[in-house]
């Protein structure tokens, strides 16, 4: 009783919100996302720039489970979707039936309707965290998808249902026509969903949260109920992600059965775990990273869904910290001001791997032409080189790319190791 | 007030057909320090899982100051004040020492399920918290991560979680297990000092701790307590040395 | 009345093909404790390899060769993939072949392309065994049959009168003791997941030419397997039996018959509404059984799950 | 500090995607983003379209000479990975690269998100309007509620389609027992309401004896629904499955005895005719906006042929492509200009002959292209072009001149 006194008292006790330090990184994060529009003007540059805000703000969601709290889900994607369908339906209603709500409010109910869902369907999935856990949230995606087709006087069928984000109330001048103005409203609201979410896991919840991820047991010893916990954590994380669900629905005027399947789940599991779960910066450069791939990627190979399976592969077998852990590696060696002796073992490497990497991709997509491109168009065009893809001589040079570069990596790896071991201890080895 | 601290009657627990623990009744007094001992296989953790919560009861009642706590969760019976180690490190591993240490303070301190509040900006929490590392001297590897401890440091973390929530019934099981003897000195320092005042159950398999610590010791021998007593007495006891202080000295 | 006999019959030959998938991936995870998430794709790869073959050679050695195969790729992937992932745990293990299922996905594209294979029954199987109603009841089913059984039957012998056997059995009860007994483990779980996928890839061989052999047939599959065991119980290959039968026979009566929600809600005492058009539920008085078939299985696996996580005869949970 | 190494990443990736965005507007042709799924499942449909595209500009109006007096059309191909999201961002994409002209067909769900999306954009954006070339969506809501000036549909819309497939089956008198079955969306539900509605009036001697819908894409084994189509007695069986759905419901209809006749939409190339080979024979049915056999001309052979020599793995297997190619140089033309309102004024009741025989004309109330509809038969007989490189291909059955020439359209035209 008298240390809860005392605990309180001490919250009011003044102390600065949060230090210029900590600040920091938030700032130049501002700034950037204000100064991004200048530099990328186009709208389909604006549509992917809204398109990432929004993955990071799931992602982020879905890390809450996955990193914060060690519950995998397969099917988060219901709690974007369904916030993302409420908000156009909102929408509407603010369309035809008269419904007062500036549109810059949506997303917070899109927030609020994620949170609903969660709460009804993490009454029963929380009990057990595991693969328990993962077959619920599977089998519940599967249902919700599924009805989504069925039930179409809500889910629209496999149509969905659209809107008119303008004919809301205009908010300081703005209808929300243009790509810009929802730039900066999408951009406002990441800002708000990422501080919330950095926040909350620096609260006790947040932080007895990891305590369960980490080990259940010892956590029920120290007073918390793990089911409770992964409770909240659960619904916290259904909250963000209606609201990107909202920010969704603002964007892109339409909500499908897409939103809501598996293959949405399975890119979120996908986004975050290749940024990192471990780190709440991991799942901005996963969504990111993988916002890229995709529209990048796939206007200039078919096979692009292939290099992004095979890097997810070989990110869970090589780097299970994800990209995010694969830099942060690289502090203890900064902090020990070693990193200089890396320097030149990378600089050797670098050549190697480039080419390593670069020819296999292009083995694949000459392989991929040979066999698939229509008869008499021989030629390919592969990093503005062109040649003929049923030629033996570019396949000769490939496959010896592939073998040398191959070869020279295998033989510099050592080398590597070893200045990446003495780059990680304060001491010189004998 | 008179009502003691844990008190056993005709508990009784079955797993399947075997019964392993057959019937205790045992009362351990506000302040006592209470040594339970017995050779493998007598039941001695699984005596603490049931009075933890960690395992339904069969038969027979658990009170803790009077109330009936047997088959509550475990979160539940540590929030009325009992706290507890294990025998196998149970520690978190990924967090830092610090944060495994704050972990055990939260529920106590009222922070309960809060999402409003900051954990950095408790300044009372964060006090509280190096106060206890000042305790089980670790504040230099305040900052470190728990999995990278040495086995020694693990258990004294450990044993700094289980004391942190300030619980006034604290139990321990094999806190020295596989410690060297200057690192047992060492633990057996650190339990007296951090149990001052607080009731205390252990079970232990150190002799020299157990004599040293205890104020009564009870023998659970398959099941069934065979003695439970001062440590002169239960030293002195026939039975005792038969059953397990004969056997003890030939496994030496 | 002869219907249902027809139903019968062929919820049979479902549920045996699922049990095909199942057992394997059972096996797998009692043994490993991995819930193989691209088992489905081995028995994609299954369907595929018996394709090639057959247009060289024709089915039979496609049915010989193509698991033999897949059970090597299989293997492979646990030799050089899951070994690597298991020491970080559970989560990324199924991380891992979720992805696996995948880069599977991918890679048979790359192959195959997108198109449906034109892969046929062997003509010796291509004639009607027996008709019952004007039902045709083909003979390849039959042989579906007799080969499911088969299997079930070598697996049943290999487990309990074998020493191999003994010792998968000794891992379903008591995973880590097995590890103390001397066995070379790496070298068993590489065994039983080699096996396990290849189970899978006799079951692809044998249903490509029936359910068709193209890039999605792995997707379709894929959640149901999961959902049979997980309802059979995780580590019980008679619950993967009986839970395998259980969903073929839910979904081959769901679809042979069309009863409306609608008359259902009628006759437990609902009124129908006057004017469906204005009813926020018009779509749930006028669905049919036959029409949520599928998902049926889905809604099994969360009751249950809810109401027993260990599933109906499992002992462990996970 | 972990933060700022993710900005500088996120900022040279932001550096890659800006230079995408803006490298790609060179040359002076006439662009046609072609937005249809060229990965995933839905691929070969997709992959096909655009080749079929892609050869019908080149060999239709690129080799006389383009238009404009000169001018080259090209077509740009775009994967949406048939998801409605996608395929907006591509939208996107597409208009900053300056095209005007968006050609999609996979999936009316893709085509309802993009004549929202064009209608919305083309408010908003008066001086960068475009139009919506839908050469394959048949969702009939498209051209009739959901109407809009920007929306031109080139394929015979689903209703139109069942009123044809209907007058042929009526003529078979023996046929009076008519079994209903589709995939669980807006597609099967629009053809199962177009077929009760047109056999109720023309059919009176037949009955429905089955009308239900599977859930799509989910169902692995049709076996049940074979067997209740053979115990309701049915001797004529109506679908609009596509892929996989229309070889695994057609498979397990044939095998479990059925020997009557099976209309569908979709039921022919993309592997399903080789699949299907001996077995289909006699027994499916598809209605098409055009035929292959037996040709009508020279023109079709040499036109087949050549494509064939070009892309041998695929089919010329959506006959309207060269249709909307043909009609959209016209408009063009007549235009005088690329500017997207100024060809949709000319494209509006345009009547050009086509390839395929017949004339199409685009209907000035709903945008919706009149044509002749054929039916046609799975076979192996008096083949001249053949799909997907078996024997097997379509033969004509039946033509109805002009489909749906006055059929009623709730649209309501808004002109700019």
């Amino acid at each position: 009783m008298n240390t809860t006194t005392k605990a309180t008292a001490s919250q009011r006790s003044a102390t600065p919100l949060i230090s210029l330090p900590q600040l920091a990184p938030w700032l130049i994060a501002i700034l950037f996302l204000l100064l991004l529009p200048v530099i990328f003007n186009s709208g389909s540059a604006l549509t992917i720039m809204n398109q990432m805000a929004i993955t990071i703000v799931f992602a982020l969601a879905y890390n809450m489970l996955l990193g914060q709290a060690g519950m995998l889900s397969f099917g988060h994607a219901v709690y974007m979707g369904l916030g993302g369908f409420f908000c156009v339906h909102l929408m509407n209603m603010v369309e035809f039936d008269g419904l007062w709500l500036p549109l810059p409010l949506l997303p917070l109910f899109g927030g609020f309707f994620g949170l609903i869902f969660a709460i009804i369907i993490g009454s029963f999935s929380t009990r057990r965290a595991g693969t328990v856990f993962a077959m619920i949230s599977l089998g519940v995606g599967e249902l919700i998808a599924a009805s989504s087709i069925i039930i179409v006087a809500f889910f629209g069928g496999e149509e969905g249902i659209s809107a008119d984000r303008t004919m809301g109330p205009e908010t300081f001048g703005f209808d929300f026509a243009s790509q810009l103005e929802v730039y900066y409203l999408t951009a406002i609201w990441l800002v708000i969903s990422a501080a919330a979410m950095y926040l909350f896991s620096r609260t006790p919840i947040g932080r007895i949260a990891n305590a369960v991820r980490d080990n259940e047991e010892r956590a029920e010893f120290l007073g918390y109920s793990q089911r409770y916990v992964r409770m909240i954590s659960f619904c916290a994380s259904g909250f963000f992600a209606g609201i990107a669900g909202g920010l969704f629905a603002i964007n892109f005027e339409i909500l499908t059965e897409e939103n809501l399947n598996l293959g949405t789940s399975g890119v979120i599991l996908l986004v975050t775990f290749l940024g990192g779960v471990g780190f709440f910066i991991g799942p901005i450069v996963g969504a990111v990273v993988f916002t890229l791939l995709q529209t990048v990627l796939s206007q200039y190979t078919e096979i692009w869904q292939l290099y992004l399976g095979a890097l997810f592969v070989a990110t869970v077998m090589f780097f299970p910290a994800g990209l995010t852990g694969l830099l942060a590696m690289h502090i203890q060696p900064f902090k020990l001001g070693k990193s200089s002796l890396l320097l030149r073992p990378y600089m050797r490497m670098l050549v190697p791997i480039l080419v390593c990497f670069l020819s296999i991709a292009a083995l694949l997509e000459t392989a991929f032409h040979a066999r698939h491109a229509p008869i008499g168009e021989n030629e390919m065009n592969l990093f503005g080189i062109v040649f003929d893809s049923h030629g033996v001589l570019p396949w000769v040079v490939i496959v010896v790319l592939v073998l040398g570069s191959g070869f020279l990596v295998k033989r510099l790896a050592p080398e590597l190791k070893e200045a990446w071991d003495d780059a990680n201890y304060l001491e010189p080895r004998s | 007030m008179s009502a003691p601290a844990i008190e056993l009657r005709g508990l009784k627990k079955s797993f399947g057909l075997a019964e392993i623990i057959r019937g205790l009744d045992l009362k351990i007094e506000k302040g006592e320090r209470h040594a339970i001992i017995g050779p493998n296989g007598a039941g001695k953790s699984t005596l603490f899982n049931l009075i933890t919560g960690r395992f339904h009861v069969t038969e027979g009642t658990i009170s803790m100051h009077g109330e009936r706590i047997e088959n509550l969760k475990p979160y539940q019976i540590n929030r009325r004040g009992l706290s507890r180690s294990f025998q196998i490190t149970n520690i978190f591993p990924k967090m830092t020492v610090f944060e495994n240490i704050r972990c055990g303070l939260l529920w106590t301190m009222g922070y309960k399920y809060s999402f409003w509040t900051l954990v950095s900006r408790q300044h009372h929490l964060t006090e509280r918290t190096e106060e206890i590392l000042e305790k089980i001297k670790m504040t230099e590897r305040r900052d470190d991560i728990a999995g990278v401890l040495t086995y020694a440091e693990q258990r004294a973390l450990e044993i700094g979680i289980t004391i942190a929530g300030g619980a006034d019934i604290i139990m321990l099981d094999e806190p020295t297990a596989g410690m060297s003897h200057s690192e047992t000195d060492h633990i057996v320092d650190l339990i007296r000092d951090v149990t001052e005042g607080k009731t205390l159950v252990m079970v232990e398999h150190d002799m020299g701790v157990i004599f040293d610590l205890a104020d009564k010791i009870s023998v659970l021998v398959y099941g069934e307590f065979i003695a439970s007593d001062t440590p002169e007495k239960v030293r002195a006891n026939a039975k005792v040395q038969e059953a397990y202080l004969g056997a003890a000295s030939e496994e030496d | 009345m002869e219907l249902i006999f027809v139903n019968i019959l062929d919820g049979l030959v479902t549920g045996l093909l699922l049990f095909m998938l199942c057992s394997g991936l059972t096996l797998i995870f009692s043994m490993m404790g991995v819930l193989n998430f691209a088992h489905a794709s081995f028995y994609m790869l299954g369907a595929y390899f018996g394709y090639e073959i057959s247009t060289f050679v024709g089915f039979w050695p496609g049915l010989i060769f193509a698991p033999i195969l897949v059970g090597i790729a299989g293997a492979l992937v646990e030799r050089y993939g899951l070994r690597r992932v298991h020491q970080y745990g559970h989560v990324p293990e199924l991380i891992f072949t979720f992805g696996l299922a995948l880069l599977i996905e991918e890679i048979i594209q790359f192959f195959w392309g997108k198109n449906i294979m034109a892969y046929d029954e062997p003509d010796i199987l291509n004639f009607v065994a027996f008709s019952i109603a004007g039902n045709a009841f083909p003979a390849y089913k039959v042989f579906m049959i007799f080969v499911a059984m088969g299997i079930f039957l070598v697996l049943l012998y290999i487990l309990t009168r074998t020493r191999v056997g003994l010792i998968i059995q000794a891992a379903l009860s008591y995973p880590n003791t097995v590890q103390n007994l001397g066995h070379n483990v790496p070298l068993v779980f590489m065994g039983v997941f080699g096996v396990g996928t290849a189970l899978a890839g006799v079951a692809g061989v044998i249903a490509g030419p029936v359910l068709g052999t193209f890039p999605g047939m792995a997707v379709v599959l894929g959640s149901i397997v999961f959902v049979t065991i997980v309802i059979g119980g995780l580590g019980s290959l008679w619950g993967a039996l009986i839970a395998s039968l259980l969903i073929g026979w839910l979904q081959t009566f769901a679809a042979s018959y069309n009863i409306v929600i609608g008359d259902v809600l009628v006759s437990i005492g609902f009124t129908r509404p006057e004017n469906l058009d204005d009813s926020a539920l018009r779509d749930l008085w006028t669905l049919t059984v036959s029409q949520i078939g599928p998902i049926l299985p889905f809604l099994l696996m969360v009751l249950v799950l809810a109401i027993r996580p260990q599933g109906l005869f499992g002992k462990r949970e996970s | 500090m972990k933060k700022v190494t993710g900005m500088i990443l996120g900022s040279v990736m932001a550096g890659v995607l800006g230079f995408t965005a803006t490298a790609a507007i060179a040359a002076d042709n006439i662009k046609i983003a072609f937005i249809d799924p060229l990965s995933g499942p839905f691929a070969t449909t997709g992959t096909n379209g655009l080749a079929e595209w892609k050869f019908a500009v080149e060999n239709l109006v690129n080799v006389k000479g383009g238009v404009l007096g000169g001018t080259k059309l090209e077509v740009i191909g775009f994967d949406n990975k048939i998801s409605p999201k996608e395929s907006l961002i591509q939208l996107q994409v597409a208009i900053d690269q300056g095209i005007r002209f968006i050609a999609q067909g996979n999936s009316s769900g893709v085509a309802n998100a993009l004549t929202g999306a064009i209608k919305k954009h083309n408010k908003r954006n008066p001086d960068k309007q475009v139009i919506f070339l839908n050469y394959a969506a048949v969702d009939p809501a498209l051209t009739n509620d959901k109407c809009n000036f920007w929306h031109f549909r080139f394929d015979a819309n689903a209703d139109i389609k069942m009123d044809a497939m209907i007058d042929v089956i009526a003529k078979d008198k023996a046929i009076d027992k008519v079994y209903i079955i589709g995939q669980d969306y807006s597609f099967g539900k629009a053809v199962a309401a177009a077929a009760v509605r047109n056999i109720e009036a023309k059919m009176p001697h037949a009955k429905i004896v089955g009308n239900e819908l599977h859930p799509i894409g989910k169902v692995k084994d049709f076996t049940p629904y074979a067997r209740k189509i053979i115990a309701s007695g049915a001797n004529a069986v109506i679908t609009g499955n596509w892929g996989s759905d229309m070889l695994g419901l057609g498979k397990a209809v044939i095998k479990a005895g059925y020997t009557g006749p099976i209309y569908t939409y979709y039921a022919a190339s993309s592997g399903i005719t080789k699949a299907f080979g001996a077995a289909g024979k006699g027994v499916i049915r598809v209605v098409s906006e055009g035929t292959l056999n037996p040709p009508i001309s020279d023109r079709v052979t040499t036109y087949v042929n050549a494509f064939k020599a070009k892309y041998p793995n695929n089919n010329v297997s959506q006959l309207r492509i060269a249709n909307t190619v043909e009609m959209l140089a016209k408009a063009i033309d007549k235009a005088g200009s690329t500017e997207a309102i100024k060809v949709a004024y000319a494209l509006e009741g345009m009547e050009i002959d086509s390839i395929w025989g017949g004339k199409v004309k685009m209907r000035k109330v709903d945008h919706q292209a009149i044509q002749n509809v054929y039916i046609l038969a799975h076979t192996d007989e008096n083949m001249t072009h053949a799909l997907d490189n078996s024997p097997y291909g379509l033969l004509t059955e039946n033509t109805v001149v002009d489909a749906g020439m006055d059929s009623p359209t709730s649209c309501k035209m808004k002109r700019p």
